[in-house]
């Protein structure tokens, strides 16, 4: 199913791989594999920051059990993870730390913002040390709203993320960030500055919202 | 189980005669809670907080919390009933007086006695102003706890505690330059907060 | 040692000096052995959190830590101060995000205390009820984390999360909500619970005894928990409390101190229950604290089910929305799970508290973490870490 | 088919292709035909393990595990295996290039290598040296060699804390691990693995007779030999090279794609091998535990005994808590080493005296002697219990 095959030549393969399936013979490309490996194989970071973090522990525990996904594998060590579930407030102190550790997984790599904090500083929006909203440094893949989200809006992200994942072809314009040459796999550091951040938010991934005059 | 709380005055006669030249006043709380406290000098403080922990009958032993406060440059005004000679007779007349109060910090301990179980004595000191004459003894040497709470409130509020084992930034970045505690703290601008706004680009 | 009889006389006299800023390490030791320096943390399997330990090692010998903290510092006080009374009380719940209703009371009795609002008999017991049960699931995960630190590969903290769930389900039944449950008021608490509820209450409270059981048998004989635990980490009961611990860290090391006791807030007067001492002072005793307190809150609870009145759950006269108590000040506290939680509140007669101040019991009891530390090795140090029972949200707060 | 047929069908399917192939590739062919099944079977063996090991933890702490991934979730190590090879591999920037590179190969070949001596079934051995021990334990040690590269060629703290912890730990129980084997060498007069097993056929009655831990140094020995091998294999509670509590991810912190995978093959690769020899040296080997179950292929009964003993390392890493690295090297040397000693000297024992009730006793009374010594002495010092405490009202 690539990309460059049209939406005729995609329908008459899946027909195809249907009618070889009733014979017996399994049929897959490699993009299918790629993908099915991908997305059935998500080792999340032993990462917490805030209340969140405790909501995340118990969806891994015994009512909710992530792991019936192949996600129990949470790996503390960021060169083995492929999640990174940002559970909580980034403070302005922890965001050059959680960038780092982005930065330190190995592609392909995913992000889930969990929790109204990690989307946009939710209720300690106001606070001096609290930063906006994780997608000011790097790319997010799936948001939760909540404060803190149930144990299954985690359960959903994941499912939607393996959804996303899924649905990723590997050459043409939906290919997967990673695979995309022009795009970094490392986000710059932001350092800690006299009052602030520096620089607030990274260009790159954020685009500060603008006045338009009506 | 519980002791006869003991109040602020029998506390600062006891500091007084204790500590020779110490100067104690005592700060009445209007509030229902009735926590009266104590505002000790600061030449004498450390010696009335080595005392106030030692003494037998008193003996508070454990600071339950430590924190600061910042008073902000206030215009105090009041109405003073003055005697004047009115055409010639004395008539009493309301006049308002505005006086000019200069802000200060304030570091704040909340004294406990594990052995006796009572309390708190509440003891409060104060600095000279909110810009320069901003030192205050540290009782960290009296108290272990005040250690990590005297870093927040030299972090927070900017007070230098003179005497303190390990005065750097508790809670936020060591470069970090403002007092965000104090009322006059004015957080860095972020354009996100502008109103009526949509995003712009993807 | 026993602290009612220990001459605190002598003891108080020699309290141990802060342990300062010593000037920066030589990369060597005396016997020219290379001294490694790492940063435990912020992102760490074991720190809780978002914690920091900077951590010098001579082998595996710890010979200096100096904790960081402000990872998670969300300016809560600073939110609270320029907010009104009311709207602080859904910022308490993440302060210690695992007891958002022992936060709710700290605060609700600090308001209490500085606006004179009382609070109806029925309220009071329902805090009670809620405040336990807090305690309860408290206890279990706090254990549940520690034999994770140990290496236990999760399955106590599974067994106790396990506990958690059906404790949650009732806090989710009663507010609406499992963990950030926002529930109590000054005056009050927010909505009153039904027959049912408290009848579930009781259920869950029969049964968690056989789950206690189940854990200390598991657990409390255990060789290798007993030869990681005992003798390591040690407090002496001086140092507890001139460092301020609190909690069933301060009564590890033998020191009688629960301030449901002495102040008897609330109406934890009426109810009979012993407080547990250790003698020792070790992550052991500490461990065993929760286990024998958590016995004491199923007490506590039984007692509180039986006996609750019928009645209001608010007091009539309290303001919720635009109160502005007098000019004054106000600390209260509670003992919660983790110790002594403290909410000291000035009020210069507006709607906003002028000064708005939480003493977190677990920022306090880290106070003593290097002094626990030094000499032991890595293994302990994160043991020891778990054995204090932090929660970032409050210790930076 | 006779039973003996099906007991031998890949010697003689092995020997057939053999001698289809020319005489001058003949040896070649007979080397690829031994080792390619091993390179085949142990890793998918180490695939199947993890996701036994996953769902029977997840047994153990009241939920399902992986469930989703094909067929009651057992094609998960596959899409494992599919990740791990897409993965981006990252070398750090201070990292010895050459070092970081080798270990993982070194570990997973070192780990092959010890195959070579283990009898999977009857006349299945890769190579029938006389010497198969010695073989087996240096190809062992080299493990400590390429884990200490890892640790080493990181350039990370926490990776240089795993190989230290990692190396001590392994050499102070390659002692007790060699010495308790020495027993059974002593017994079996050899140290070719293939006679220690044929040493251990025959019944009495139904029951394995002569299995070497159906003795009291034997079964003294056996208990040690897998609490050294648990130690050796970096199994729970001896984890400490890669404590995730404490040390992140130990000697291979730094190590992301495929050669994080070699390195969880390589570690599971040495448990089955270790495991393998404790069923040779003491559980008979190839052979059936009840005399009338011969019928059943030798090679099915070495793989259920090593499944057994898999299952006892899952159940216990599910179950204990990790002991400290003190405590690790006190038991290695104050009690391993002792009563692997002791397990020597009953042996000879075992070895001159006659057969009955009295060899028994004889030979059990040192070890259950020194093992209540040695508690003695060893918790002398400092009390382990179960404390009492009072109360306040």
């Amino acid at each position: 199913m690539r990309a460059g095959l049209g939406g005729v030549m995609d329908e008459e393969l899946k027909n195809l791989k249907a009618e070889l399936s009733k014979h017996g013979v399994f049929t897959t490309t490699f993009e299918e594999l790629y993908n099915w490996g991908r997305k059935n194989s998500v080792w999340p970071l032993t990462f917490g920051l805030a209340c969140c973090a405790i909501e995340m522990i118990a969806t891994t525990m015994a009512r909710y059990d992530l792991a019936r996904f192949g996600a129990e594998v949470f790996r503390a060590s960021p060169r083995q993870a492929d999640l990174i579930i940002v559970s909580g407030t980034v403070t302005k102190k922890m965001a050059p730390q959680v960038v780092r550790l982005y930065n330190q997984m190995p592609e392909p790599k995913y992000v889930i913002a969990m929790g109204a904090c990690a989307i946009s500083g939710g209720p300690f929006r106001d606070g001096y040390n609290v930063l906006k909203g994780i997608d000011r440094y790097i790319p997010v893949d799936v948001h939760i709203p909540g404060c803190p989200p149930r144990p299954e809006a985690l359960i959903d992200a994941f499912m939607t993320l393996q959804k996303k994942i899924d649905a990723q072809q590997l050459t043409g314009e939906d290919r997967p960030r990673h695979l995309k040459e022009d795009l970094p796999s490392e986000f710059p550091v932001p350092e800690y500055g006299e009052h602030d951040l520096e620089p607030p938010n990274n260009a790159e991934v954020w685009n500060p919202l603008k006045v338009i005059q009506k | 189980m519980r002791a006869e709380p003991i109040t602020a005055e029998q506390v600062k006669a006891a500091i007084e005669a204790a500590v020779p030249g110490c100067r104690v006043q005592v700060l009445a709380n209007a509030s229902p809670s009735g926590q009266h406290s104590l505002i000790l000098d600061h030449e004498h403080a450390a010696e009335a907080a080595r005392f106030l922990r030692d003494d037998p009958t008193l003996r508070l032993d454990y600071c339950s919390n430590a924190t600061g406060v910042d008073w902000l440059d206030s215009e105090l005004s009041e109405k003073v009933k003055v005697k004047k000679l009115v055409d010639g007779a004395e008539t009493e007349v309301e006049e308002v007086r505005k006086t000019k109060v200069p802000g200060y910090l304030e570091a704040v301990y909340h004294l406990y006695s594990v052995e006796k179980k009572h309390g708190p004595v509440i003891v409060r000191m104060r600095t000279g102003d909110r810009k320069e004459d901003v030192h205050l003894p540290s009782l960290t040497g009296v108290w272990r706890s005040a250690e990590f709470q005297e870093r927040e409130i030299f972090d927070l509020y900017g007070v230098i505690f003179d005497g303190h084992p390990d005065l750097r930034r508790l809670l936020m970045w060591d470069e970090f330059k403002d007092y965000p505690m104090r009322k006059d703290y004015v957080p860095p601008a972020d354009d996100d907060d502008l109103v009526g706004a949509e995003r712009s680009g993807g | 040692m026993s602290p009612e009889t220990a001459n605190l006389e002598e003891i108080v006299a020699q309290v141990p000096p802060a342990r300062g800023v010593v000037e920066p390490l030589p990369p060597v030791n005396a016997e020219g052995e290379q001294l490694l320096e790492i940063s435990m943390g912020p992102h760490h399997p074991s720190t809780h959190g978002v914690f920091r330990m900077n951590v010098v090692l001579e082998g595996e010998q710890v010979v200096r830590l100096k904790p960081v903290f402000g990872y998670l510092h969300r300016n809560h006080e600073k939110i609270a101060e320029n907010a009104a009374y009311l709207a602080a009380i859904p910022y308490t719940d993440r302060l210690d995000y695992l007891c958002s209703m022992t936060n709710n009371w700290g605060y609700a009795l600090a308001v209490e205390k500085l606006a004179g609002i009382g609070v109806p008999e029925r309220a009071e017991y329902i805090r009670v009820i809620v405040a336990e049960l807090t305690r309860l699931q408290n206890h279990a995960s706090l254990i549940g984390f520690l034999m994770q630190d140990m290496g236990m590969s999760g399955t106590p903290l599974m067994y106790a999360f396990r506990e958690r769930e059906k404790i949650l389900d009732l806090f989710e039944s009663l507010s609406g909500a499992r963990m950030m449950c926002n529930y109590m008021r000054f005056g009050g608490v927010r909505v009153d619970t039904s027959a049912e509820w408290l009848r579930q209450v009781r259920e869950l409270n029969g049964e968690f005894p056989r789950f206690l059981d189940e854990f200390e048998s598991l657990l409390a004989g255990n060789e290798i928990l007993m030869g990681r635990a005992q003798g390591v980490g040690v407090l002496s009961p001086e140092l507890a409390v001139s460092s301020g611990a609190s909690g069933p860290m301060l009564r590890a090391s033998g020191v009688n101190y629960d301030v449901r006791k002495v102040d008897g807030y609330g109406v934890y007067d009426r109810f009979s229950f012993r407080v547990p001492l250790g003698d020792h002072g070790d992550v052991y005793d500490r461990y065993m604290m929760r286990v024998l307190e958590m016995r004491e809150s199923v007490k506590i609870l039984e007692q509180a089910v039986r006996d609750i009145p019928a009645g209001p759950i608010m007091d009539p006269k309290a303001r919720l929305r635009g109160l502005r108590p007098k000019a004054g000040e106000a600390y209260g506290r509670i003992e919660s799970p983790k110790g002594e939680l403290g909410f000291y509140l000035i009020s210069d007669g507006t709607g906003n508290p002028y000064r708005y101040r939480v003493r977190p019991p677990s920022l306090i009891n880290l106070t003593v973490l290097e002094d626990m530390c030094l000499g032991r090795g890595v293994a302990d140090v994160v043991v020891i870490l778990g054995s204090v029972d932090i929660v970032l949200g409050e210790v930076d707060r | 088919m006779t039973t003996q047929a099906v007991d031998q069908i890949f010697v003689t399917i092995k020997h057939w292709l053999v001698l289809q192939s020319p005489a001058v590739i003949q040896p070649a062919v007979s080397v690829l035909l031994s080792v390619l099944p091993l390179l085949i079977i142990f890793p998918s063996l180490f695939a199947v393990t993890t996701v036994l090991e996953r769902k029977g933890l997840g047994r153990m702490q009241n939920r399902y595990g992986p469930n989703r991934v094909g067929p009651y979730g057992f094609l998960q190590p596959l899409a494992d295996g599919i990740k791990a090879l897409i993965k981006e591999d990252i070398v750090p920037v201070g990292a010895d290039k050459l070092v970081h590179f080798l270990a993982p190969l070194l570990l997973v070949m070192t780990a092959f290598l010890e195959y070579a001596v283990i009898p999977v079934g009857r006349n299945m051995v890769v190579a029938d040296m006389d010497s198969a021990l010695v073989f087996f334990f240096a190809a062992g040690a080299a493990m400590e060699v390429s884990i200490f590269m890892a640790g080493w060629g990181s350039r990370n703290k926490y990776s240089m804390l795993g190989a230290m912890r990692a190396v001590a730990q392994m050499i102070s129980y390659e002692a007790p691990l060699i010495l308790s084997s020495i027993a059974v060498v002593m017994i079996a007069g050899s140290l070719s693995t293939t006679t220690i097993v044929e040493r251990q056929a025959g019944y009495w009655g139904v029951w394995p007779y002569h299995w070497y831990v159906f003795t009291p140094w034997g079964m003294a020995g056996f208990v040690l030999f897998m609490i050294a091998a648990t130690a050796e294999s970096n199994r729970s509670p001896f984890d400490l090279p890669e404590g995730e509590s404490e040390i992140i991810a130990g000697y291979f912190t730094e190590y992301s794609g495929f050669k994080f995978a070699l390195f969880f093959l390589g570690e599971y690769l040495g448990m089955f091998a270790i495991s393998g020899l404790a069923v040779t040296l003491f559980l008979g080997g190839w052979a059936a535990p009840l005399s009338f179950l011969t019928f059943i292929p030798s090679w099915i009964w070495f793989f259920a005994k090593l499944m057994t003993l898999i299952a006892g390392f899952i159940w216990i890493r599910g179950t204990l808590p990790r002991l400290r690295m003190d405590q690790l090297m006190n038991f290695a040397w104050k009690f391993m080493l002792p009563m692997t000693l002791v397990v020597i000297f009953s042996a000879g024992i075992w070895r001159f005296m006659p057969s009955g009730i009295v060899r028994w006793v004889v030979c059990a009374i040192p070890i259950v002697l020194l093992y209540w010594l040695l508690g003695r002495a060893l918790m002398g010092g400092r009390k382990l219990e179960k404390r009492t405490y009072r109360f306040a009202e």
